[in-house]
């Protein structure tokens, strides 16, 4: 497979911005500048834009607690983004959905979401619609490791195979739901096999590297998009944060966080194999980190500077309208 | 006028609705019935037969069958209207509302406010609701008063066929999530109701009676026996406002207190147990906002702080009884 | 395996007190003398037989809106049942339940239920119990072939694997959920297979007859009280009757019905198989099929005559008690 | 008197209620925490740390981690109480309701009355619940109003540290089923909690002020923030009854309306949205059963009708202030 550099040269793009956004929210939120639970996506980038560099604006992503780095691949404005984190009025959602609900409907995002597993019968949802409408779009569920064991989960699985939907679900294997190992959570052996006998074909892919992310991802979504039913995508990667920010991680083995920044880093992975390549050159590369650094500090400058939210705009967007009452 | 069930007049707006907008398609277990079968699909059209004929007139990708799988069919219409089609989803019975809570209340009731108002969500959820069946615990609860309580779930519950289907046909235009409770006990009810498509809007109570002495607010299958108590009522020279909500969110608090204003009285009728239901809902409005008109306490009529039992004497004892009502707004005249 | 001959009679006398006893309810139902839905378990006896000869009181199972011929089988006072159906106050759940929650907690019968699948994780709470307690106790949950896509059954499943826990999970394909096939409802193409996934053995019986469920239902109680962890059912056999009393049965192909009643019945087959052997003559099981007749006859008799509850009793059993309010 | 937060406290019940009956257990998500990992077993206790300890102190069969499979955990919970176990669940937050909700009200609290009276459940669930953390719309819901609505549960929201303690010795002993909310913004929150072991009974209120002039009635975290408004009208030669119910249901009837009685006015305070809320729900009582006492218009704080927001000022907004509650206060005496 190859990839034309332009798009090579996008996809770092996504992977540094979602880096560097997750990396000063977490300086800010250390900071006591954002408020609410916030867990970062730091280390699994790759996944999310492996997956995201086949979809267009009108495809659908959903997905989880764990979202910034969903919603910046599919293409969510990063100021919005940011300031949303905040709590500003000007955020993406106007402050009201904060770092669990960042969502951009146009974009073709149905949100983060804040209950485990509560995304894929959505995407389900959005799926259906591409078939009845016949449009070819496909509709693609992120989550965890932890939410394979939740009942909508595999209901969402089930109904999407006898509905013979195009919906992909991309299963983020971060060893972790919380505290608690993937290996005690789920009980068999092969969660791959389990996923499968559901009925449709899951693809692997490591999840620290891009190019494996895009192959796997691109066969899900081209088999679902074919009109061959759902498909899943599983990619295995570990986080470089806790669970949320603030997490004592009493569950990693020594010396696990280390290895995963040294050996794991989707970035440097990256890096090191388009510049042996020679298809990219460092500088390149550099050049895209500088724009997105700069991008990132004007990001938080401007949450830092964004209007509050005032005290009457609670009660706004609940509905579109409310009858009479 | 023709005359028609509200099963009928249900099952009209669904025909009409989908025969006028490509983007509403119905979904749920047994909807079209019979797939995988060796039977004809689409013989059955719901366990109540309201979606009868919508397979064979609109076919298999606006008729869909289902796995028993209720947190997947709220969800697929919850997806499906974030992108604007226009689910009709139906829950058989709205106890099941508990294996699919958090599609409903969790997601589609709140993604426009958590998305910062900048999404839409035109699903229905439809549901078989309350009792009058000896269809004891876990097939009788009416379930409406629980959906009422969370902001960004419209909740309508008609009482009679007319507005059955002026209420659908509005809920399905509607741009937010909106719960449709059909009370089962009044399928077979009929009135008249026209062939053409109307709507009615939400938020609007109906006057089913009126009167001086006593507000009666009653909800779903309990406005017709609220009816029938007041017109009993009526040979001992008392008469009585009757008003029908007919959505419970929004509420048309206007039409209640303006009433209650004029008569001094109230007493509130729900087939639901007692707490923090909707007819504490209704009685805790009107001590607040129509306080100085009262002139007696206010009255709720309900069932028992207990779960639906199954022996038809014991749920004839469960829902409140046209003569509890009576007692009821005499005592508010006492 | 050899069968003791008592145990055969006692066998065939259960799988015959089903039949009389849902044969003589769907006549009371016809007749309109028995109120509400039911659901009847006619031609699916030998399942819940064949299940419940392996356990004993202290062991528990739970049931299903189709729930008479388990609560039959567990050993739930037919009497008892017959007057609840009726809705007498001296029914077995003093008319408060009725067909869909027949219970006997006595009996390890923790009820009829329904919810579609909301027994299978009741039954995991029976069954970690026992591991608790360490009694070699084991806890069976029934549900049928539609219950196997209710999210709250895969959970129970993979719950019970993670805490290895003795629950049994049998599920009784009866070929159609209400009006639906499993064809349909179930995605995949083979259930088993989905329900190994999960990590624990599948056993498949021929539920038309007694000797293959028993035998199949003995090897996965066995696994479950060895400490082995959970264990998995199928047994396939249709009903005889609609999904309720009163289905039109529109999804039946020509002459499904005759067909099963002739050829898959499972006290014919019984008959056949254990008189052939020449273990039982025709005369003894006559002769049991007349003390179930007169037991049946004076079921009905009794619920007929029995007690109707009374306005009071409406907000008795609510709890056992309600503090000072 | 030793201080200890209200987690502690809960935590020292847990302990406690564990070390005296061994059929007592926990079931929840990480409330051991780190199993399958490199890490100390039972390092976690729980998110929010309520569970400390137990697993080193009682091993893995009496604190068991789970899957994120909330149906599973409330259904486990459900049949190890029918089998005579005293299980205690936890359920991480209360909005997760959504995703259990038919095992609670379906299941648990409906077994003892399908089954005529002939088993019990003896299962305790605990959730954090409501708001104060920029949580947004789906870790910030109360709760509680929702399962008050269902009979066969028991309902309790304790306000403090030594009542949680108390509450929850109470609620482990209880052969129904109850349901424990702890206000998750009070688990910092400290007062003097005895080291022994005792139980308030439910169906008790707590008055937590006395007063002429009004009664005010607050749920939860709403106490501490009522008394406070209480207190700061004190300058203002206005005092109040302040009663906390401590448990939804049963509710103490008695205690809240004689107090109004007393008073002849009434302030109902709960973090929920208004509908079908606690505060319509003891407000429409005392509309009934104290209404020759009332005085002026009964009213309600509570939040508006909308999901949580997130942002704190919103929040702040949103959940009722100290303010808004001396303003309702002095509205019924105006
Ligand atoms: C239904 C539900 N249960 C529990 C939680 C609390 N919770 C939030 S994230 C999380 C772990 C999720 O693990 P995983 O799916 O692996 O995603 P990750 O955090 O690893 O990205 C849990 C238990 C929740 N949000 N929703
Ligand atoms: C959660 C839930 N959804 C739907 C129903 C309505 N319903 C009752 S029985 C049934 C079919 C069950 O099929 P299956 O599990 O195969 O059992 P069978 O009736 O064949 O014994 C359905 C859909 C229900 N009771 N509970
Ligand atoms: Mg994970
Ligand atoms: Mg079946």
């Amino acid at each position: 497979m190859t990839i034309p550099k332009e798009k090579l040269l996008r996809a770092y793009r996504q992977m540094k911005t979602i880096r560097e956004f997750e990396e000063r929210a977490h300086a800010e939120i250390m900071n006591g500048q954002i408020p609410g639970f916030t867990h970062l996506y730091t280390g699994q980038e790759a996944n999310a834009v492996g997956v995201c560099e086949h979809l267009d604006e009108l495809d659908t992503i959903i997905s989880t607690h764990r979202g910034h780095g969903h919603c910046i691949a599919k293409g969510a404005d990063v100021i919005g983004m940011m300031k949303e984190l905040f709590g500003s009025s000007e955020g993406l959602c106007k402050g009201k959905g904060g770092s669990m609900h960042v969502a951009d409907i146009e974009k073709g995002i149905l949100g983060a979401n804040g209950i485990v597993a509560g995304g894929p019968p959505i995407s389900v949802g959005s799926a259906l619609a591409a078939k009845i409408r016949d449009n070819g779009r496909v509709a693609v569920s992120f989550s965890g490791d932890g939410s394979v064991n939740q009942g909508t989960c595999f209901e969402a699985m089930n109904l999407a195979v006898v509905l013979k939907v195009p919906a992909i679900f991309v299963i983020e294997n971060n060893y972790y739901s919380e505290h608690t190992n993937i290996s005690y959570a789920v009980g068999c052996d092969d969660l791959k096999a389990r996923t499968e006998a559901f009925g449709f074909p899951v693809f692997m892919a490591d999840g620290c590297d891009f190019f494996s992310v895009y192959e796997a991802a691109g066969k899900a979504i081209e088999h679902a998009r074919a009109g061959n039913g759902p498909a899943g995508l599983f990619a295995e990667q570990g986080r470089f944060h806790g669970h949320f920010v603030g997490d004592p991680q009493y569950y990693r083995a020594e010396g696990e966080l280390d290895d995963l920044r040294e050996n794991s880093d989707c970035l440097k992975v990256f890096r090191g194999r388009v510049t042996t390549d020679g298809e990219v050159s460092h500088e390149e590369l550099d050049a895209i980190d500088a724009d997105v650094l700069a991008l990132i500090d004007d990001a938080v400058a401007a949450a830092k500077a964004a209007p509050r939210p005032t005290a009457e705009q609670v009660v706004e967007d609940v509905y579109v309208n409310y009858g009479n009452a | 006028m023709p005359v028609k069930t509200m099963r009928d007049a249900i099952n009209e707006a669904l025909h009409q609705a989908m025969a006028e907008d490509d983007s509403v398609f119905v979904i749920g277990e047994d909807v079209a019935g019979c797939n995988g079968s060796q039977g004809e699909v689409g013989s059955v059209g719901g366990v109540f037969g309201v979606t009868g004929g919508l397979y064979k007139a609109f076919g298999p990708n606006r008729c869909i069958d289902t796995p028993i799988s209720e947190s997947a069919i709220v969800g697929a219409a919850a997806g499906a209207a974030l992108v604007g089609m226009r689910p009709v989803a139906e829950i058989m019975f709205a106890d099941f509302i508990g294996v699919c809570m958090d599609q409903i209340v969790n997601q589609m009731g709140k993604f426009r406010y958590m998305f910062g108002g900048k999404s839409t969500c035109p699903a229905v959820i439809r549901f078989a609701s309350g009792g009058g069946f000896s269809a004891a615990s876990q097939h009788s609860q009416a379930m409406y008063q629980i959906l009422t309580a969370f902001p960004g779930l419209k909740v309508v519950v008609p009482s009679n066929a007319y507005d059955a289907k002026g209420l659908l046909l509005q809920a399905i235009k509607d741009d937010d999530p909106v719960m449709f409770f059909e009370p089962k006990a009044l399928y077979q009810e009929a009135c008249e109701v026209p062939d053409e498509m109307y709507t009615i809007p939400f938020g609007q109570a109906a006057y089913v009676r009126e009167g001086d002495d006593c507000t009666v607010v009653a909800f779903g299958q309990m406005v017709p026996r609220a009816a029938a108590a007041i017109d009993a009522l009526e040979a001992e020279g008392i008469s009585c406002d009757l008003i029908d909500p007919r959505t419970t969110s929004p509420l048309d608090e206007a039409a209640i207190l303006e009433s209650v204003e004029a008569t001094g009285r109230l007493v509130v009728v729900d087939e639901t147990p007692p707490r923090c239901s909707l007819t504490a809902d209704i009685a805790a409005l009107a001590a607040d906002k129509a306080f100085h008109a009262l002139k007696a306490p206010i009255k709720q009529v309900c069932a028992p702080h207990s779960p639906t039992p199954f022996s038809p004497e014991l749920e004839a004892e469960y829902i409140p009884s046209a003569e509890k009502i009576i007692a009821a707004i005499k005592a508010t005249l006492a």
